[in-house]
C-alpha cells in the first residue's frame, strides 16, 4: 500500500511544490540576471535582495481585476491558460531527477515513473501545449493575438519536426525510450551522449528555445511587434499562468536536455575510478546543477540576442534544422551500424 | 474491475466528445472536442497495452493533425455561418436513418454479447517483455517494410500535393 | 469482463457517429473531422484485436492508418483552403462546381 | 511616387487584415499611428497617422516675443532641444546680421554634438530593442545619462535646456566642465565599440537589417528625406559641410555615407556618426578660444521686415527654420519649422511596402523620428 499509493503520490507533490517554486524563482531569476548583464540591479526593495519580489508579483497577480474581453470565446479564453500549464507539469511525471535510492530502508526511485515511451510521451505532451498559445490567440477575438498565435503554432509545429527527429538518433544511441535508460545507456557506454552526439546536442538547444518561445524565437510574444502576442488581453492570475507555464517548459526542455545529453543525475566522469568521491554528492544535486547551467544559457541568450524575424525562422527550421537533423540521423544509423 | 471501469469511463468520454464533435455549431470548439476525443483514444490504446500507439497518437493525431485542423478553422473566419445554403438534393433524412438502423443493430450485438459472452480479453494485455515499441518497430521494418515505405511515400505526395494547393502564386 | 465484443460496439459506435457527422454536417470542415472519428474507430478495432491475438500486427495497422490520415488531412486542408479563397465559403453544399 | 503593386494569384487570394499599430504600441516611438494593411504577414500598404502630439508650436510662436519662442523650441525635438535652439537662434541671427562670438560658436559646436551623441544613443537602444536586442537599450542610456549630466552642469536642466540665447550664450561654460567633455569622449568611444560588438557583426541583427526598406539615393532626395536617412543611401548631403554654421568649418570631420540604402547602411551611418560627432567635439573642446560669449544683442529685438531659411543638422537630418518679420512687432510675423523626422516620415509608406510586419518596427527605428517634432 505505501510503495503503491503513498510514496508515488507524496512524490508527486513534492515535484509538483518544488516545480511551481521553481517557476516562480525562475522569474526572479531571469529578472536578476538579465539586470546584471544590462549593469542594472533588478528587484531590490521586496525583501533583501529582492528575494520576496516572486511572493509580491504573485500577490499582485491573484488580487489584480481578471478581464475577460466581451466579445471573446469566453470558455476557450478560459480554457487556454490552463491549457498550456497542464503539459508543462504533467511531463515532469517521467523525468529522472536520480537513481534508485534506499531511503529509510526503503527503496525510493528518484522519478515519479519510468514508462518505456519516456521520451514519445514528453515529445508528445509537449505537442498538446501548443493548444494553449492557439487557442487564446483565437479566443481573444482581436487581431494582434491571432497573428501571434497563427506564428505560434507554425513555428512550434517547424521545430517540433526538427527537435523530434534530432532526438531520434539520441535514442538510437541509447537504444531505448525510456529516460532511465538513457541516463544509463550514458553509463554504460562511457560517454555522456553531448561528445557522442554534439550536433543533435546544439539542434535539440536550438529546437528547446524555439519550442519554448524563448529569444531568439519569441515571435509569438513579440512585444515590439505584436504588442504582447497571443497574451495580450489577459491580465491577473490567467496572464499569470501563461507566464509560469513558459518558465516551466523552460525548465522541462533544460531537465530533458541535461537527462538526454549531460548523463542526468550522473557526476562528471562517472566511469573514472579517481573521481569518485563525486558520488558522495546526492545525484539529484547534479542534476539541478546541470539544469541550471541551460536555464542561466536561455536567460544569457536573451540578453543579448536580437530576435528572429517569422520567414528567417521558418527558413532556419525548415531548410537548416531539419535537413541537419536527418543527416545527423543517418549518419549516426550508419555508425552505429559499422560498430556493430 | 478495474480496467472495467477504466474502460467504461474511455468509452463513454469517445462517444459524448464524439458527439459533441459532430454536433458543435462553432468550429473551433467542434476541434476541441476532437483533441479531446483524440486524446482519451490514447488513453484506450493505453489500456489495451499499446504505449507506442497511443504516444504516437497524440504526436501525430492531437499534436500535428488538429493543429492543422484548427490553423485552417483560424484561417477561414467565417462571415456567415457555413450551414446557411442548404442543398435540396440532400439525403440528411437518408443519414439519420442509416444511423437509426446500424444503431438496433449495435444494440441488437450488445445483447447478444452479454447472453452469450465471448472469450474476455487477456487479463493484463499483451506488453511482450521486449517492450511494445521493439515489438511495433519490428514488425514495421521487417514483414511491413514494403507497406511502410509505400506510406512513407504517400506522405511526401500529400506534402508536395498541400503545397501546391496552398500556395498563392504557381 | 471486457471482451473485444466491447470494444468493436465501441468502435462501431464511433464510426456511426462518424458517418452521421459526415451525412449531415454541411460545413466541410466538421465533416473532414467527423472521417478521423472514422478513422480513429477503425483504429480501435485494431488495436483491440492486436491485444487480444497478443501480436502488434494491428498496431501496426494503426500506425499505417495514422499515416493516411495526416495525409488525407494535409492534402484535404490544402483543398480547403484553395477554394474557401475562390469561393469564400466551406459549405459542402455549395461545392458544385462539377455537377451540373 | 512609384505604387508597388503586391501580386496577387489570380486564383487563390485571401482577404487583407487592416491592423492598427499605435497610437498606442510598444515600438512606434511615441504616438505614431501606422494603419497596416496586410496579406497574411506581409505590409500591402499602410497610412501613416500624425497629429496626436499636435501642439501648435508654430502658432504659438506667433504670439510670442523673439527670446521667448527659445523655450518653445526646446519642445520639438525633445531628446536633442539643444540642437533646436541653437538652429533658431541662429536664424534670428542670421534676421538680424548679428556676429555671434567664436567662443559661442564653438561652445554651441559642442552641444550640437554632445545632443547628436544622446539622440542617436537613444535611437540606437530603441531600435536594437525593436529588434528585440534589449541589452543595447540599456547600454546606450546609460551613457546618455553621462551627457545629460553634462549638460545638467552646463545649464541646469536635463530634457529641455533652453540653453542658447539669441547672439550666443545665456552663461559661459563651467570651469572644468571641458575637461568632463574630454573624459565623456573617452568613455564614450569604447561604449560605442561595445554596442556594435553585440549588433553590427551578430547574425540575426543582419538578417534582420541588410536588405530591408532599401531606397536609392535619388528616390530618397524625391522623397525629401534628410540626414542618416539620406545619407544611407550614398548621398553626401550634410549642413555641416554644405552650409557651415556655428564653427562647423573649423573643425575637422568626414561625412558618412552607405551604399545600399537599407536599414543596416541608415544603421552604419549613425554608428559612424558617433565617432565623427567625438572627433568634432575633441577637436573644439581643445581648440575653444577666449572672449565674450554673446554679441551686441540690441535690448529689444526687432528685425527689419524680411524673411529668412536657415538650416542646420540636427542629429535627424536637416532641421530648418523659415521665418518672417514684420519689422514692427516684437515677434515673429509667420514661423515655420522644417523637421528632419516629419519629411522623413513620409518616406516609411514607401518602405514598408512588401515588407513583414516585423520589418515596420525596424523601419520605423531606422528612420529615427520624434513625434514632437513631426507633430510640433
Amino acid at each position: 500500500m505505501i510503495d503503491q499509493v503513498l510514496i508515488p503520490l507524496l512524490k508527486i507533490v513534492i515535484v509538483l511544490n518544488a516545480t511551481l517554486v521553481a517557476v516562480t524563482y525562475m522569474v526572479l531569476l531571469e529578472r536578476k540576471v538579465i539586470a546584471w548583464a544590462q549593469s542594472r540591479l533588478g528587484p531590490m526593495r521586496v525583501g533583501p535582495y529582492g528575494v520576496l519580489q516572486p511572493i509580491a508579483d504573485a500577490i499582485k497577480l491573484m488580487i489584480k481585476e481578471d478581464i475577460t474581453p466581451v466579445r471573446a470565446d469566453k470558455w476557450v479564453f478560459t480554457a487556454a491558460p490552463i491549457i498550456s500549464m497542464v503539459p508543462a507539469l504533467i511531463v515532469y511525471a517521467v523525468i529522472p531527477f536520480g537513481p534508485t535510492v534506499s531511503l529509510f530502508g526503503r527503496k525510493v526511485s528518484l522519478y515519479i515513473t519510468d514508462i518505456n515511451v519516456g521520451l514519445l510521451y514528453i515529445v508528445s505532451v509537449a505537442s498538446v501545449g501548443v493548444y494553449g498559445i492557439i487557442l487564446a490567440g483565437y479566443s481573444s477575438n482581436s487581431k494582434y493575438p491571432l497573428l501571434a498565435s497563427l506564428r505560434a503554432s507554425a513555428q512550434l509545429i517547424s521545430y517540433e519536426v526538427a527537435v523530434t527527429l534530432t532526438l531520434v538518433s539520441v535514442i538510437l544511441m541509447a537504444g531505448s525510450l525510456s529516460m532511465v535508460e538513457i541516463v544509463n545507456a550514458q553509463y554504460n557506454q562511457h560517454v555522456w551522449f553531448v561528445f557522442a552526439q554534439p550536433f543533435a546536442f546544439v539542434l535539440v538547444l536550438i529546437g528547446g528555445l524555439a519550442e519554448t518561445n524563448r529569444a531568439p524565437f519569441d515571435l509569438p510574444e513579440a512585444e515590439q511587434e505584436l504588442t504582447g502576442g497571443f497574451h495580450t488581453e489577459y491580465s491577473g492570475m490567467r496572464f499569470a499562468l501563461f507566464f509560469l507555464a513558459e518558465y516551466a517548459n523552460m525548465i522541462v526542455v533544460s531537465s530533458v536536455v541535461t537527462t538526454l545529453f549531460l548523463g542526468g543525475w550522473l557526476p562528471p566522469f562517472p566511469n573514472v575510478g579517481a573521481l569518485h568521491l563525486l558520488y558522495y554528492v546526492p545525484s539529484w544535486t547534479w542534476f539541478l546543477i546541470k539544469s541550471f547551467l541551460f536555464l542561466y544559457l536561455f536567460i544569457w541568450i536573451r540578453a543579448t540576442l536580437p530576435r528572429y524575424r517569422y520567414d528567417q525562422l521558418m527558413r532556419l527550421g525548415w531548410k537548416v534544422l531539419i535537413p541537419l537533423a536527418i543527416l545527423n540521423l543517418v549518419v549516426t544509423g550508419i555508425v552505429k551500424v559499422m560498430l556493430m | 474491475m478495474a480496467q472495467a471501469i477504466a474502460f467504461y469511463f474511455i468509452a463513454a468520454c469517445i462517444l459524448g466528445f464524439a458527439v459533441l464533435v459532430v454536433t458543435t455549431r462553432d468550429t473551433v470548439h467542434s476541434v476541441l472536442f476532437l483533441v479531446l476525443d483524440f486524446l482519451f483514444v490514447a488513453a484506450l490504446y493505453v489500456l489495451l497495452g499499446a504505449q507506442f500507439l497511443a504516444a504516437i497518437q497524440v504526436l501525430v493525431y492531437a499534436g500535428g493533425i488538429v493543429v492543422l485542423y484548427l490553423f485552417v478553422v483560424m484561417l477561414v473566419n467565417l462571415k456567415r455561418p457555413p450551414e446557411a445554403h442548404e442543398d435540396p438534393h440532400r439525403r440528411t433524412k437518408l443519414g439519420f436513418g442509416l444511423a437509426a438502423a446500424v444503431l438496433l443493430e449495435l444494440g441488437a450485438i450488445a445483447v447478444y454479447g452479454s447472453v452469450n459472452p465471448a472469450a474476455p480479453m487477456p487479463a493484463t494485455p499483451a506488453i511482450p517483455v521486449s517492450g511494445n515499441t521493439e515489438q511495433v518497430g519490428w514488425l514495421l521494418y521487417t514483414s511491413y517494410l514494403i507497406p511502410f515505405e509505400i506510406a512513407s511515400m504517400l506522405l511526401l505526395v500529400a506534402m508536395i500535393g498541400a503545397i501546391v494547393l496552398a500556395k498563392r502564386e504557381l | 469482463m471486457i471482451t473485444p465484443v466491447h470494444y468493436m460496439l465501441l468502435s462501431a459506435a464511433l464510426f456511426i457517429i462518424g458517418v452521421v457527422g459526415v451525412m449531415v454536417r454541411k460545413n466541410i470542415i466538421i465533416i473532414f473531422m467527423s472521417i478521423e472519428l472514422i478513422l480513429n474507430a477503425v483504429n480501435i478495432n485494431l488495436v483491440a484485436f492486436s491485444a487480444q491475438l497478443q501480436n502488434g500486427i494491428g498496431q501496426v495497422f494503426a500506425i499505417f492508418v495514422i499515416a493516411v490520415a495526416a495525409a488525407e488531412a494535409a492534402v484535404g486542408l490544402g483543398i480547403i483552403l484553395a477554394f474557401y479563397r475562390n469561393k469564400e465559403t466551406i459549405n459542402i453544399d455549395e461545392m458544385n462546381l462539377m455537377r451540373s | 511616387m512609384e505604387t508597388q503593386t503586391v501580386h496577387h494569384g489570380a486564383m487563390f487570394d485571401t482577404n487583407e487584415l487592416v491592423i492598427n499599430m499605435g497610437p498606442q504600441h510598444p515600438s512606434t516611438h511615441g504616438v505614431l499611428r501606422v494603419v497596416l494593411r496586410l496579406d497574411g504577414e506581409k505590409v500591402v500598404d499602410c497610412d501613416v497617422v500624425i497629429g496626436y502630439l499636435h501642439r501648435g508650436i508654430e502658432k504659438l510662436s506667433e504670439n510670442r516675443n523673439w527670446t521667448q519662442i527659445v523655450l518653445l523650441t526646446d519642445r520639438m525635438d525633445y531628446v536633442a532641444a539643444a540642437t533646436s535652439n541653437v538652429g533658431y537662434c541662429e536664424t534670428v541671427e542670421k534676421l538680424l546680421q548679428l556676429e555671434v562670438p567664436r567662443r559661442a560658436r564653438y561652445v554651441r559646436t559642442i552641444l550640437c554634438e554632445l545632443q547628436r551623441i544622446a539622440s542617436h544613443c537613444l535611437w540606437v537602444g530603441t531600435h536594437a530593442m525593436d529588434i528585440g536586442a534589449m541589452t543595447v537599450f540599456l547600454y546606450a542610456f546609460r551613457e546618455r545619462e553621462l551627457i545629460l549630466d553634462l549638460f545638467e552642469e552646463f545649464c541646469g536642466a536635463r530634457l529641455t535646456y533652453n540653453s542658447m540665447r539669441i547672439g550666443g550664450l545665456p552663461l559661459d561654460v563651467p570651469p572644468g566642465w571641458a575637461k568632463k567633455v574630454l573624459e565623456f569622449c573617452t568613455i564614450m568611444e569604447a561604449k560605442v565599440g561595445e554596442y556594435e560588438e553585440l549588433l553590427t557583426h551578430n547574425r540575426i541583427w543582419l538578417e534582420r537589417t541588410k536588405g530591408i526598406g532599401i531606397i536609392s539615393g535619388p528616390e530618397a532626395t524625391g522623397l525629401g528625406l534628410c540626414g542618416p536617412a539620406l545619407r544611407g543611401s550614398g548621398v553626401a548631403r550634410d549642413v555641416r559641410k554644405d552650409e557651415p554654421y556655428a564653427a562647423y568649418d573649423e573643425v575637422q570631420f568626414d561625412v558618412v555615407i552607405g551604399t545600399n540604402g537599407d536599414t543596416y547602411d541608415r544603421y552604419l551611418v549613425r554608428m559612424e556618426e558617433f565617432r565623427q560627432s567625438l572627433r568634432i567635439i575633441r577637436q573644439a573642446t581643445e581648440g575653444i578660444p577666449e572672449g565674450p560669449i554673446v554679441g551686441k544683442v540690441p535690448r529689444l529685438i526687432k528685425p527689419a521686415a524680411g524673411e529668412t531659411y536657415h538650416a542646420i543638422e540636427s542629429p535627424k537630418g536637416e532641421l530648418g527654420y523659415f521665418i518672417v518679420s514684420d519689422g514692427k512687432s516684437t515677434n515673429p510675423y509667420r514661423f515655420r519649422v522644417r523637421p528632419p523626422s516629419f519629411c522623413n516620415l513620409q518616406g516609411l509608406r514607401r518602405l514598408v511596402r512588401g515588407h513583414l510586419v516585423a520589418d515596420v518596427v525596424a523601419l520605423i527605428g531606422s528612420i529615427d523620428i520624434v513625434l514632437g517634432e513631426v507633430d510640433r
